[in-house]
């Protein structure tokens, strides 16, 4: 088991004919993900990296029956893109593209609620379910099938985190990269909830950064809901404040979202926060007992 | 991307938001014409880009012409949280009978644009938030139907109980929230509204932000923008596909990724260090990036040591080594590197570095280590 | 029982201090509707009728717990009166203001099917269950307690049809006067499922007019979905292609919508349809076997 | 409210919808002129608010200035249905590879605006929804959302499958639907929308009714009016709170509310008589709307009886009674009365019609019927 996708995932790659989209889709593709269309306007009839290419989702739903979308859009475009992907009939939404207007996500999430549609982004690196499927791009390589969940808000961070585990022979179910944006699709709450009901998870890491209380509501969620192990990291302990680190998420305002609010709130709830990313698979092997 | 208090009371005008006369001055000269023009009890403020002038000294209060001079000389040119201040504003000083708080944000838990009010206006709202949470009313709009009526109406009744104050504020709220869905605001605050003497309600302080993001369909908020010599030095980063910000300490960052910057800062400081700047180069490993953030790295004198840490992902170790190498190449670098490489095709490009007797380690924890230690 | 309303719902009343407002309110009072509340902007401590007045729709449910609610507002603001009573925790809410603009009853029904609640109206009478509860501005006397179950597009073509059916001792379980508008709420389909739901009535009357093809729809659900005798009217079988006639749904286009059409849809699964008012009492007392 | 397709024109232009030249004419001598200026192959067009102007001969194409002048002679002062045509449009003939029609309408069903699209333009569409339904596409517009870039190209690629033309086209329903939301319309359609031999798409005739209840809020629409004769005259009832069609039958009806006028008229005809119109007179029993009602029913030479038929709700008949009484008074009616109250107070109001020997009766049909037999 995993959460969200796994190999019967049929995805539709959005914007497939484009530099990135094309590039990534050779990487899904090489990876095992069931790519099974593409959506570029005008292009119908084409392929890429043997993917059929559609004029809209709808008509690449209907032929291909895809359920899951990865959205390689310029971000001034990307929320219509979900929107299309909605009112198309798929049901995982992927946005990648990074520099999305706010007031974009303002809408898109309000429409995606309506439908009762799932959205990873956008500004995120995608989610991989290890030898199954990776819908994004993550770097395959330095993933491993196993038991830890993890949710992470950085891209590279990531990267370094799960590098560390693999080598600590700790695979992963899922990794689910959820993005840096302020307005953003499914975060750790629900995601902790994915993971508290997945068989094949047995210990959660969780990566925050600075902004908002995403972190501190996860912390009292992970209190009243979960019992599988988490433990947790919280990069910008040292950004300043007001100012904005790269992710538009990660500004310190209005007195909260710092770092040592977020670690308080996590170690309150009795889950371990690394100080160092080299922490993270010492702190899941004691938690797993191994 | 942020604009100044006069640029904000323009806006609010425009929209139709009642806002006290006022004018910009550039020199005391100015000042003294501004208050002998408008002839009444003025308030001159400091026009800076950051908070807490009041508290600096940067807004003072005017019954007379001498009055106003008097103050321009003490708050032109002064130093409010490293900005020097190169204007202020000349504004009619109204009278107050109660102070509010309204602003505009966005809600990342509703994943919509929140409406925040509260009676204890004047004040930071920041303390407010934590000395009496429950002043602040807090109410997200919802995107498919934007500031009805009734919704203003019904936030007004939280501040104000007389039905002319109501409207009065109702309408204003509305005007607000057309404001920052027209302008991709990120912040948008009236602090204080203020209820003057003949019982009409005034702006006499705003504040806005705006989503960088959306920038690229505001031409004519972009034109506002009045950068600080740091933020100029940001914009033209960003200019090169880089995501900068100056810092304080003596140790030069280059990482790829946001969050992984900000972890390299944390080790930096954990083992006792301290950053010189948040750099952010992305994703692609093309040389005159690579470049770029060299010297953006070098033109800052405090910095006394490079640290690079790079994690390949897609963009693999290789190529960022050559686009290293080559930088280097042009470059006349004297400070010491220290270069940390991982993930996907790592070995082959320390091999690329270490052939061109550049410092590697292992770790990260190495990599801070070894920085501190050659900037002492 | 009854549909909708009974001697149970908790009424609040928008618009409570105006003209129309406060003469209804005091007519639905006199019925013995349970009015708890009204509501006018700045008027809050005053009351009208007895009936306490809020500031807004949200203090007055808070205060009184009123669960539907009937506007009595000018058109201009009628539909953001519909919001503010869905916004603030109404369930029903019957809108009997006149001249609302179809773009706002199209925002506002948006609104109200994300909300999960119930409208009727705008453009309409009201409903009434006889002897429990009057929503609206129908007149009284004529209506008497039964087991007929009445659904009609029209207001005094509605009062004619009741009075008719009263003479002839057919009294009503639950009349709903749906409004006369182009986009309006609850209609001929989800009334007829009501209907057909309740045990108290044992037959249905329904009243249509020319303009849009509820009609046709509503002869399709019966086909499918109801077992209980309906008899049908329709009004316009001799107005002219292009005109709106008094309601603004009234309005032929497009070739379809005609009264022939209608009554040719009902016919055909075998709803008897009146040609004279008088007629419907004498079609409901032979599906009765009266 | 209707507009002429020469006002539709203007406003398409106005949201950058494109729209062929055109110069509008009230004589020969302006046509004359306008085809010289064009000098290119026009087309004369009568500009009337009815349908079918082109069946009746109201549409002709024109290759030189001759042809022009000739086609203006023909059309103007010619007769469509009803209506005098007063002016003509003449207009750039593009050439026309292909037709489509586009068409925005509200949906009663879906709650929402519909947006309707199909390849066999430049026919009524009517007829197409007839014959071949399925040709017509029909997608509802979530008004959440609009009108968005995806679904505008969405149902172009329904229409077009070069993307240049779908580029073009979805283009053009942005602006269409825009047109529809700003307005307050009831329907938009351009029919047809071509592709011209250059393959650019062109919208050479356009329709727009809209909203009535809306008017109180769109000024510069509600300036494009230019009512018929009998649409003055329904305006005017309108003004007095009366609700007003002209009919071609000789029995004025006077009723109160819609649903029952419509079915007093179909009483009517259904006993073999023949309205002179539809005439609802609201909820109010204020004499003077009485009186304006029949000042109306009478000023229409056709009219040879008048029947009454109230249904007292909240309205009283007695009140109602009070008020004919006192219109009848003032007013010097020479037809015959026919005259039924029923439901609330009806035995009251009965008694004061009585008083005044005005003749009553029980029911509708028998009112019909009266009436009728009055009527020979």
């Amino acid at each position: 088991m995993s959460i969200l996708i796994n190999k019967n995932t049929k995805v539709l790659v959005q914007g497939i004919t484009g530099r990135d989209g094309s590039f990534h889709t050779g990487k899904m593709v090489d990876y095992g993900t069931n790519i099974v269309a593409g959506v570029s306007p005008g292009k119908a009839g084409q392929s890429v990296h043997n993917v059929p290419v559609f004029n809209t989702v709808a008509d690449a739903v209907a032929a291909t029956g895809a359920d899951t979308s990865v959205i390689f859009i310029p971000a001034p475009y990307a929320a219509d893109a979900i929107l299309e992907a909605a009112e198309g009939g798929i049901k995982l939404v992927v946005c990648i593209s990074e520099g999305v207007p706010t007031l974009d996500m303002v809408k898109a999430t309000a429409y995606l609620k309506k439908k009762g549609v799932q959205l990873i982004g956008a500004n995120c690196p995608g989610l991989i379910t290890p030898g199954e499927s990776m819908i994004g791009i993550l770097p395959v390589d330095i993933f491993k099938k196993g038991n830890v969940g993890l949710i992470s808000r950085s891209g590279t961070l990531t990267y370094l985190m799960v590098s560390l585990l693999s080598q600590y022979d700790l695979g992963q179910s899922t990794c689910v990269g959820i993005g840096g944006d302020p307005v953003a699709g499914l975060y750790f709450q629900e995601l902790l909830q994915l993971y508290q009901d997945d068989p094949q998870t047995e210990a959660i890491v969780l990566i925050g950064e600075i902004g908002g209380d995403a972190e501190e509501r996860a912390a009292q969620y992970i209190k009243k809901h979960v019992t599988k192990p988490v433990v947790a990291f919280i990069a910008g302990q040292t950004a300043p404040a007001g100012k904005r680190m790269g992710h538009a998420g990660a500004i310190i305002s209005s007195g909260s979202g710092t770092a040592a609010e977020k670690i308080a709130a996590f170690e309150a709830v009795g889950v371990p926060v690394a100080r160092l990313p080299i922490d993270i698979p010492l702190l899941i092997k004691k938690a797993l007992n191994k | 991307m942020k604009i100044h208090e006069y640029q904000a009371r323009q806006l609010f005008r425009e929209y139709g938001i009642p806002v006290p006369d006022d004018i910009l001055c550039y020199t005391v000269e100015e000042v003294e014409a501004a208050a002998k023009k408008m002839n009444r009890m003025t308030v001159v403020k400091a026009q800076v880009l950051v908070g807490g002038r009041g508290k600096a000294g940067g807004v003072k209060l005017a019954r007379t012409t001498e009055d106003a001079v008097s103050a321009a000389k003490q708050i032109l040119g002064m130093d409010i949280k490293g900005c020097t201040v190169e204007k202020v504003l000349v504004a009619d000083a109204v009278d107050i009978k109660k102070e509010y708080y309204v602003g505009l944000t966005i809600d990342r838990n509703t994943k919509s644009v929140l409406f925040m009010a509260s009676a204890e206006g004047g004040v930071e709202i920041e303390e407010v938030a934590k000395v009496n949470p429950d002043a602040i009313h807090k109410i997200p709009i919802d995107p498919d139907l934007g500031m009805t009526d009734f919704m203003a109406r019904k936030i007004a009744f939280k501040l104000f109980s007389d039905i002319a104050q109501v409207k009065q504020a109702a309408d204003i709220f509305k005007k607000l929230y057309r404001i920052f869905m027209d302008t991709d605001a990120s912040i948008v605050e009236i602090n204080p509204l203020v209820v003057t003497n003949n019982d009409a309600l005034s702006a006499i302080d705003g504040k806005m932000n705006f989503d960088d993001n959306a920038l690229y369909r505001q031409a004519e908020i972009e034109k506002l923008n009045e950068p600080t010599e740091d933020e100029k030095k940001e914009i033209a980063a960003k200019a090169s596909g880089l995501t900068y910000i100056r810092l304080d300490g003596n140790i030069g960052c280059m990482v790829n990724g946001a969050g992984l910057a900000m972890a390299t800062m944390d080790v930096i400081k954990h083992f006792g260090g301290s950053p010189a700047n948040f750099l952010d180069i992305g994703g692609s490993s093309n040389p005159q990036k690579v470049i770029d953030a060299m010297n953006l790295l070098m033109s800052d004198k405090n910095v006394k040591v490079i640290m690079i840490n790079i994690f390949g992902g897609i963009t693999r170790c290789d190529d960022v080594a050559k686009g290293l190498v080559t930088a280097l190449d042009q470059l006349n670098v004297k400070i010491p590197i220290v270069i940390r490489l991982s993930g996907t095709n790592a070995e082959e490009g320390l091999k690329i570095i270490k052939a061109k007797n550049l410092p590697t380690v292992n770790s990260l924890s190495e990599a801070a280590q070894k920085a501190i230690s050659l900037v002492n």
